[in-house]
């Protein structure tokens, strides 16, 4: 299957963000826009949904914390118990900070991974377009021509109040 | 027939092979040498041909036996396991010792051990054979018995009848001979004296239990003074604050240097050596007024002492037959004066017995300083020298060895190649006292035998039997002593046994009591007394200002007595004695219980003496005196007199610069001695033989800096429990470490000075229970003498290596158990208190909750266990331990050579680098008392399982038990009032509590300083 | 977001001149109306060039002082612990001082890097990648000394619970040591991680206009195919902000664990309940300490003048003032707890500190870390180089004896006065002490050399702050 | 396309568990042998001594030779002289001693003494003569057993603590009356001390409750 796709050059965040604003409301499908950083707005103007990562993030930390304070009991008073210093077995203050310490390193590394895995980025990905100076200084807005009604004379209209310096269509296979 | 005290059936024993040492260590030896290595290599089981009937593998057997660490004959037991004897204790039986046994004692096995030890008999300094110098002696002998030369036998004191008849019995055959007897640390003027006045040449045989008031004049009983052990155990007994009214001796103690004995007096009156003998003067002055006698003397008393020396003449005249006055000056006047104050003080037939004397010290100084005469001159034929080192410990030993070598016809009996084995013509190399047959009667009436523990390790022969051979009679030592013993002692036996039978009896028990032989004496001569006093002229002693010190003008020139002299004091060592143990490197490493100093001796100041003469610690000070001198390092010795110095004989011997390789090598690491020295220097050289006594006062000492240092090192920093007041105060706040109060405090309280302080609250449940045993110990501090035997103790009985005078210099000595010693000079007294300190066993303990990787944890008994195979290392139980009682192991430290590692327990795992070790209450001890109990099927009684330092030590201070057990002597202290645990406000349950200590004092002391 | 001008001038380093204030207007982070392509090249221009002389001097001085270190190491692990001063009271002293040090050095970043981030401080950009460079290079540092420090280092992996033929036999959870494991493990994996993450689009910055050959392919491989999607920037966004904020309690558990090392324990001068909060805001002060050392060389050195402006010199100077008034006060605190506490043992511990054998330790950490700081209230001390830099260093100094004087003093003098002892370090310990630098500035000058020294992208999300929308400072 | 994702991620995640799982399932249930475990150690021995032919056939106890496992803290390897107990009179398999009565007989001669070859080796070390008494002149050389089961030094095992509260000896040693030569067949790790010791808290041993302590310090001092 292919698509074809209409690849908009901007060089300025506040372009890009009018332009990105400007095409939704005009019906146009944003496939992407790639920009050397993260530009803020950008993800309203192209009306994209709330991340649900902070749930990961909780989900990941919660079980590390869980896991560790039942381990930490488990070998403390339950696998072998051991009168250490005349402590109770189950010394819950004492277990505390590596009960943190775990949900910590749950929740972040597990966020990181989920976020890796959601953007499919693992190391040697080739990149899934490239516009090579999008890491630089260049911002491009990808739109889909999805039926035979776009024009791309339209979109030129459209985008006329920004900046556009260059615009090409393509066809990408999948 | 495991652990139990053994004895060896004679009848069935076939040569001396089952005690053959190769073929019994096979076994386990094989196997602890290939231990460390048995990841890789095939190990070897080699088990016996013939199994030794009362040996099992793997299982100790005890002999009894005799010590020979000194001459007082204490009743030992020796653990032999595996062929090896390992460690020795007291036999609770003896009733020397009672169970008790010094440092010195428990160490001297390690000489056992000692590669250095003579392999072969020299002639001329060549190692030669047995046979070869039988027939070269035999040959000289018969030369001699012709020529009717001067035959001379010299020893240390003899106390063995067997060896003595033996030597009469050789001597016999010569025309001129003579038996000299002599001991370093001199006791001749108490011999003397009796001689004076009682008409017998005899040692008193001193009961401390039953005195009330003790006074000692420079005499260290509890240290090293005649029968230490004995008179602990006497002392310990005459003074115990419980019962109504207690039974608590008064003690004092007139010294000029700080003795052990003069650390526990209750009143110690630091005086100079001249206004010690004025004191004694004053004092049999004072009580002849009483006694209704003359002396001659009249009352001449410095002004300061005046009060204490009539408090405490009143004291002795009340307490008449109960009193006690002993004097270790080996000078005959000051010794008539004692034995005139005894007298009339009726002590004779109480508290001093000369009716069964003690025969631990027989030698004669004036028989020496004939002996030296002739030798001189030239006029000896045949010397023969036997347990006796007089190259180094007589003052003239120099002189000595050149005469020695001039003597025509010298042998030297001896186990080691010493100084004086240097100067002989021949060596006969003797075994030590583990390997020999021998006898004794230290005291008159009681007798007893040692045997063997192990064959030889060299090839040696007992002095005896050597004799024995060079007479022709080729008797082995056992028979020489049977024989003996069926000649003289069993007659004086009071039951019908049979020879074999008393004879096993003996062996069995270790000593027998038989009725005493000793010779007729009258009551004492007064008028002998008075002669002395007169003819050795009226003192010739001035009385010093009241103020006795050193008034010190900075910058001008030293002061001191008569125009910047002192008076030079040499005493025996503590740990080595007069150098007899100088071989010993645990005794080396054991700190001194007053100085705690280590690897070395030094010169002992006063803080103002050492002030005025511009000298710190570890300075070095020339001694000028008598035309010699000597260059030592400076101590600074808190409580000594600032007219003296002092300084500790033993050190100095020959081939000590041995030990420059012991403890561990490395980039900053110093030797322990520099390579051609010696550890210490001998100072026996000042010493002086006059009127027939051998002296250990010179007067007139210079003493001169020479702006050198030496590396001077002791085991303790701080020697106080009041804190440095940091802003220049006088004094800082006054740690309860130790908990003290005065014998009328406590007969009004008996909890005075126990100071307990609340513990706060915890947040955690109280949820652990012990429900079987629960170990605990209780430290008696008002019976601790600080004597030490419980460090050493610890020492052989859990492997505790030696790390050498650099790693204690860097506070990093292994002992499991120290002794702290703290001096007390708030307001202008001077007190001693010593404080036994080892793991704590606490129930919380802060060391168990910080260890990550679970090596330190608490047993189901109450123990702290520290698992060394477990310890990665990190320190952090050590640095949360309140007592700092853990030891680390910073290096692989070296088990001694080959040999020494032979002394190693086999039921204590040798600790290697990088972990944490500590006392762990001797565990392999009560580990094997709970399978022996259980084998027996039988509970474990109060007192089967005892560690180390409580079975040894001589005043029964350390009582260890179970606390679940209401009837343990154990509980019974812990419902003591005196009962107090160290820092208990810090919530750390401590399993070790201390008895508070107390001293008999009328005034309330240190109370107040508590809170 | 608009940053809030605070009325000073500020210094122009392209022009050479301080500049007015121009109120109204926010201050610029980004010196020299840089556009985004300057930017790019700018950073990455450095990694393209052969190093520089001053670099390789810099290497070559790193190395040889990290060869000190790896020796000394070396000898004490094959010799044991014994060549270090330490003895039976003295447990710990360089050691475990060290360790501390580290730590508390590495916290600064984790500082820039999300609490900053938290907080909104634009001007972190400039120095967060550096600062987080400098956090991993400085746990590294840390890490060693807990191994080392132990008697038998090749067994130091029984700290981790794992199964085993032992019964099992876990580890001891109650026992700080294991906390401190955790933490620092756990510390060092999300420092990593949060560094990693923020270096993503760099790397594909630099993938992208790299040649082909094996440097484009290594940064290829580590840009995980970054592409520059603004649906991942969104959730790039998100996970930052995660990071930042899981980081931020990290960082202040770290140092309270490692603080309570000494707090749980009964000594006195480290049982103490202030450590936590003390430890915290020293790690803090000396971290930045540390960060502005680093900086004003690498500034320098690699001419980020432009970067690293004037204005965060002055943010940071500030920040240390604050942190220093928290330590001194927390040192005041110390010293009248002792005092009111009553027990007499935490009070001997203090006046010991101050008066008795080791108080030179506690003087110069008081004039390092109270007194040197005050200097910066003066704005010119602030505006100077040369002064910051040189105070910078008294700080350092001083950080590291304070940890000396509480692990150390404490130690000697504790409970039962027979057991006082001193300590002296050995020439290993100097050598352990001196290697750690070296090894800290070994990674940092590769780190330097190999990958962008400042966040690219979010320099550029912040370029034009405190510029008109023309451009123009 | 956010649904797929979490698969790929609950996919990976739940390799990644089985994974460390299988590793620990692996190392319990093969055995994987650590270094310092000898379990299966089984070293030719300088006589062949069969465990299986005296204690199996002939149902001799164990503790008939190694006495000192009852008295002692080490159960020990007999002496020689335990041995000639029996073979001053035995000295070889009935079988040949048989063959050669019936050889004797048929040649009409007095049957000679067999003596085994492994036999001799030990009458050798012991320096017997022909009447088995010892000949001084000859000289006596030890038996160099090789020893099968070692622990390491910081363990303490004591024999007759196990065999008094009738622990069977082939609870560790396994059927030596089976083995002909023996066989090292615990792994001999804490993990298996341990855990023979809560079972035997738990449900006691021959029936009789004991007290096996599980503290460190018992084994390890």
């Amino acid at each position: 299957m292919s698509r074809r796709i209409l690849v908009n050059v901007f060089g300025s965040e506040e372009d890009i963000v009018g332009a990105a604003a400007r095409a939704r409301e005009g019906g146009y499908t944003i496939l992407d826009a790639y920009t050397p950083f993260a530009v803020h707005g950008l993800d309203v103007a192209m009306g994209i949904r709330p991340t649900r990562l902070a749930y990961v993030c909780l989900a990941f930390g919660l079980t590390g914390a869980i896991a560790k304070l039942g381990f930490q009991i488990w070998t403390s008073a339950w696998d072998w118990p051991v009168n250490v210093g005349g402590k109770p077995l189950v010394s819950i203050p004492a277990f505390v900070p590596v009960t943190f310490e775990v949900m910590v390193l749950f929740a972040g590394v597990g966020t990181v991974l989920a976020f890796l895995l959601r953007s499919r980025l693992f190391p040697g990905a080739a990149p899934k377009a490239t516009y090579f100076r999008a890491t630089d200084d260049q911002f491009v807005l990808v739109l889909e021509e999805r039926d035979a009604s776009f024009d791309v004379r339209n979109v030129e209209a459209l985008f006329r109040p920004f900046k556009l310096l260059h615009l090409e269509e393509q066809i990408v296979r999948e | 027939m495991t652990e139990e005290y053994g004895h060896i059936n004679v009848a069935s024993l076939p040569g001396m092979g089952r005690r053959s040492f190769l073929r019994l260590a096979g076994f386990s030896f094989a196997g602890a040498v290939l231990a460390g290595c048995q990841q890789g290599g095939v190990e070897k089981a080699i088990p016996h041909l013939v199994q030794p009937e009362e040996s099992t593998p793997g299982s100790a057997v005890w002999y009894s036996t005799i010590c020979a660490g000194c001459q007082a004959g204490c009743g030992i037991l020796a653990k032999v396991r595996d062929g090896r004897p390992i460690k020795l204790e007291g036999n609770p039986g003896h009733p020397l010792s009672q169970g008790g046994m010094c440092a010195i004692g428990q160490a001297s096995l390690l000489g056992l051990y000692d590669s250095l030890r003579l392999k072969a008999p020299l002639m001329k300094g060549a190692p030669s054979s047995w046979q070869e110098l039988d027939r070269h002696v035999m040959a000289e002998l018969d030369r001699i018995r012709r020529g009717k030369g001067a035959v001379r036998f010299l020893t240390g004191t003899v106390t063995s009848p067997a060896t003595r008849a033996v030597i009469q019995r050789f001597l016999g055959s010569f025309a001129d001979a003579r038996h000299v007897e002599y001991d370093p640390m001199s006791c001749a003027a108490i011999l003397d004296a009796h001689r004076l006045t009682h008409g017998a040449r005899v040692l008193p045989r001193y009961h401390f239990a039953e005195a009330s008031v003790i006074t000692a004049f420079d005499a260290d009983f509890l240290g090293n003074w005649i029968s230490p052990v004995e008179f602990t155990k006497g002392y310990r007994a005459g003074r115990t604050p419980a019962g109504n009214p207690a039974r608590f001796s008064f003690h004092a103690h007139f010294e000029s240097r700080v003795s052990l004995t003069g650390s526990n007096a209750d009143q110690r009156v630091c005086v100079s050596p001249d206004e010690l003998q004025l004191c004694l003067e004053g004092m049999a002055a004072i009580i002849a007024e009483r006694a209704g006698r003359t002396l001659g003397l009249s009352v001449r008393l410095p002004a300061n002492l005046d009060n204490s020396v009539r408090r405490l003449a009143d004291r002795l005249w009340n307490a008449r037959g109960r009193g006690l006055v002993v004097c270790g000056v080996n000078t005959v006047r000051h010794q008539v004066l004692v034995n005139a104050l005894n007298a009339m003080l009726d002590n004779y037939g109480g508290t001093v017995d000369i009716d069964t004397p003690s025969h631990q010290y027989a030698g004669n100084d004036a028989g020496v300083e004939d002996l030296l005469n002739e030798l001189r001159r030239g006029s000896v034929e045949a010397l023969f020298v036997s347990g006796a080192n007089p190259v180094y410990d007589l003052p003239e030993g120099q002189a000595l060895g050149e005469w020695m070598k001039k003597t025509p016809f010298v042998v030297s009996f001896s186990g080691e190649d010493d100084e004086t084995a240097a100067c002989a013509r021949y060596v006969c190399p003797t075994p030590h006292f583990l390997e020999a047959w021998n006898d004794s009667e230290p005291v008159s009436g009681i007798v007893a035998l040692a045997q063997p523990t192990i064959r030889s390790l060299r090839d040696s022969r007992q002095m005896i039997e050597s004799l024995s051979v060079w007479s022709g009679d080729n008797a082995p030592a056992l028979d020489l002593i049977r024989r003996e013993w069926e000649r003289t002692i069993r007659e004086r036996h009071a039951t019908s046994q049979t020879m074999d039978a008393f004879w096993n009896r003996t062996l069995a028990d270790g000593y027998a009591v038989v009725r005493s032989a000793s010779a007729p004496h009258h009551a004492c001569d007064y008028d002998a007394v008075a002669t002395v006093v007169t003819e050795r002229g009226p003192t010739s002693v001035s009385i010093p200002p009241a103020t006795g010190g050193v008034t010190a003008s900075p910058g001008g020139p030293p002061p001191g007595f008569a125009g910047g002299r002192y008076t030079l004091l040499l005493h025996p060592s503590l740990t080595i004695l007069d150098g007899r143990h100088g071989h010993n490197p645990w005794l080396h490493e054991l700190p001194d219980p007053v100085t705690k100093i280590v690897w070395d001796n030094a010169a002992s100041l006063s803080r103002k003496t050492a002030e005025a003469l511009g000298v710190r610690h570890g300075d070095l000070i020339r001694i000028e005196a008598n035309q010699k001198f000597l260059e030592l390092p400076v101590h600074i010795q808190p409580g000594q007199h600032d007219a003296v110095v002092v300084v500790t004989l033993g050190y100095g011997r020959k081939g000590t610069d041995r030990f420059r390789d012991i403890g561990p090598e490395w980039l900053q690491s110093r030797p322990t001695v520099g390579s051609g020295e010696t550890v210490g220097k001998n100072a026996a050289l000042f010493g002086l033989i006059e009127a027939g006594c051998r002296t250990n006062r010179i007067d007139a000492a210079r003493l001169i800096p020479t702006g050198g240092t030496h590396v001077l090192v002791t085991t303790q920093e701080y020697h106080s429990l009041r804190e440095p007041n940091l802003f220049g105060g006088e004094t800082g706040h006054r740690r309860p470490i130790v908990q003290e109060t005065t014998l009328a405090a406590f007969a009004n309280d008996p909890s005075a000075g126990s100071f307990h302080k609340e513990e706060l609250d915890s947040l955690w449940p109280d949820d652990h229970k012990y429900a079987g045993h629960h170990w605990g110990m209780t430290i008696d501090l008002t019976a601790c003498t600080g004597c030490s035997a419980c460090v050493m103790a610890c020492q052989a009985e859990n492997n505790i290596p030696v790390v050498g005078k650099d790693e204690v210099r860097r506070n990093r000595e292994l002992a499991w158990i120290r002794v702290d010693r703290y001096y007390d000079e708030a307001r202008g007294e001077f007190s001693v208190s010593h404080q036994p300190m080892m793991c704590q066993h606490c129930g919380n303990a802060p060391c168990e909750t910080v260890c990550p990787v679970l090596a330190t944890v608490h047993s189901a008994e109450g123990l702290n266990q520290q698992i060394y195979n477990r310890c990665v290392g990190t320190r952090y139980c050590a640095n949360n331990c309140p007592y700092k009682m853990r030891r680390f192991n910073w290096f692989e430290y070296r088990h001694g050579d080959e040999m020494q590692r032979m002394v190693l327990n086999p039921d204590v795992t040798v600790r290697e680098r990088g972990v944490m070790e500590k006392c762990s209450f001797c565990i392999q001890r009560i580990q094997g008392a709970k399978i022996r109990a259980k084998r027996e099927g039988r509970p474990l009684n109060d007192g089967d399982a005892q560690p180390a330092c409580a079975q040894s030590c001589p005043a029964r201070a350390i009582i260890f038990g179970d606390v679940n057990d209401p009837s343990s002597e154990i509980s019974k202290t812990l419902s003591s009032p005196r009962h107090y645990r160290v820092l208990e406000e810090l919530g750390v349950r401590p399993s070790v509590g201390y008895l508070t200590l107390v001293r008999n004092r009328e005034e309330q002391a240190g109370e107040a300083d508590h809170a | 977001m608009h940053d809030v001008v605070t009325g000073e001038k500020v210094f122009d380093a392209s022009a050479g001149r301080a500049v007015p204030p121009q109120p109204g207007l926010r201050k610029p982070v980004i010196l020299g109306n840089k556009t985004y392509r300057d930017v790019t090249s700018d950073i990455c221009s450095q990694l393209d060039q052969k190093a520089s002389l001053s670099w390789w001097a810099a290497f070559l001085v790193s190395l040889t002082v990290l060869a000190v270190g790896a020796l000394s190491v070396g000898y004490q692990v094959l010799t044991g612990v014994g060549v270090w001063g330490l003895n039976n009271t003295v447990g710990w002293a360089f050691d475990i001082t060290n360790f501390v040090f580290w730590i508390g050095i590495g916290h600064a970043g984790t500082l820039i890097s999300a609490i900053l981030f938290l907080f909104r401080q634009k001007w972190r950009t400039s120095v967060n990648r550096s600062a987080e460079a400098m956090t991993i290079f400085a746990v590294i540092c840390a890490g060693i000394f807990p191994i080392i420090h132990t008697g038998r280092p090749w067994l130091a992996f029984w700290l981790l619970p794992y199964p085993n033929f032992r019964g099992p036999l876990w580890v001891n959870f109650r026992s700080p040591l294991v906390w401190d494991m955790f933490a620092i493990s756990c510390y060092f994996t999300i420092s990593a991680v949060f560094w990693f993450v923020g270096l993503i689009p760099d790397f594909a910055t630099l993938r992208d206009r790299t040649a082909p050959g094996i440097r484009k392919r290594i940064y290829a491989f580590l840009s995980l195919g970054w592409n520059g999607s603004n649906r991942t920037w969104h959730r790039y966004e998100k996970v930052y902000l995660l990071l930042a904020g899981l980081a931020t309690p990290l960082v202040i558990s770290v140092h309270t664990i490692v603080s309570w090392d000494f707090a749980t324990s009964v000594i006195p001068g480290w049982h103490t309940t202030i450590l936590p909060p003390y430890f915290v805001a020293g790690a803090v002060f000396s971290g930045f300490a540390m960060v502005l050392t680093l900086m004003l060389i690498v500034r320098r050195v690699m001419r980020l003048e432009e970067y690293i402006t004037p204005h965060h010199i002055e943010q940071m100077c500030t920040i240390i003032l604050a942190t220093g008034g928290m330590v001194a006060l927390a040192y005041a605190t110390e010293l009248f707890v002792a005092y009111y506490s009553g027990n007499p043992y935490e009070r001997f511990a203090f006046v010991n500190r101050a008066l008795g054998p080791y108080a030179w330790t506690y003087w110069i950490m008081i004039s390092c870390n109270v007194l040197v700081p005050q200097f910066f209230w003066f704005k010119r001390v602030r505006a100077n180089v040369a002064a910051v830099f040189a105070l910078s260093i008294f700080i350092n100094i001083g950080m590291w004896f304070e940890r000396y004087v509480i692990i150390m003093t404490s130690l000697t003098r504790d409970y039962i006065p027979a057991g006082w002892s001193g300590f002296t370090p050995t020439l290993v310990d100097l050598g352990t002490l001196v290697g750690s630098f070296g090894l800290f500035f070994t990674l940092f000058l590769l780190f330097a050399r190999f990958l962008p020294m400042v966040a690219i992208g979010e320099v550029k999300g912040v370029l034009r702050y405190g510029r008109s929308v023309n451009g123009g400072a | 396309m956010g649904w797929l994702n979490s698969k790929i991620l609950t996919v990976i995640l739940g390799i990644a568990v089985l994974l460390t799982f299988s590793v620990f399932v692996t190392s319990f249930t093969f055995n994987i042998k650590l270094p310092g475990n000898h379990q299966g150690y089984e070293p030719v021995q300088p006589v062949q001594y069969s465990h299986r032919l005296h204690a199996g056939e002939l149902g001799i106890p164990c503790l008939h030779c190694h006495t000192a496992a009852e008295r002692g803290g080490s159960a020990g390897i007999p002496a020689a002289a335990v041995c000639m107990n029996c073979h001053t009179i035995v000295t070889a398999p009935w079988v040949n001693v048989r063959a050669e009565d019936e050889r004797a007989s048929k040649e009409k001669r007095q049957p000679r003494r067999i003596i085994s070859p492994e036999l001799a080796k030990v009458y050798a070390a012991m320096g017997l003569n022909a009447d088995f008494k010892p000949d001084s002149p000859k000289p006596t050389t030890s038996i160099e057993w090789v020893r099968v089961h070692s622990l390491p030094a910081y363990v303490r095992f004591n024999h007759s603590a196990h065999v008094s509260a009738g622990v069977e000896c082939q609870t560790c040693h396994g059927a030596v009356e089976t083995m002909e030569r023996v066989r090292q067949v615990s792994d001999l790790s804490m993990g298996w001390c341990v855990n023979c010791h809560r079972e035997a808290n738990r449900s006691g041993i021959n029936g009789r409750k004991v007290a096996a302590s599980t503290d460190c310090i018992v084994c390890h001092h």
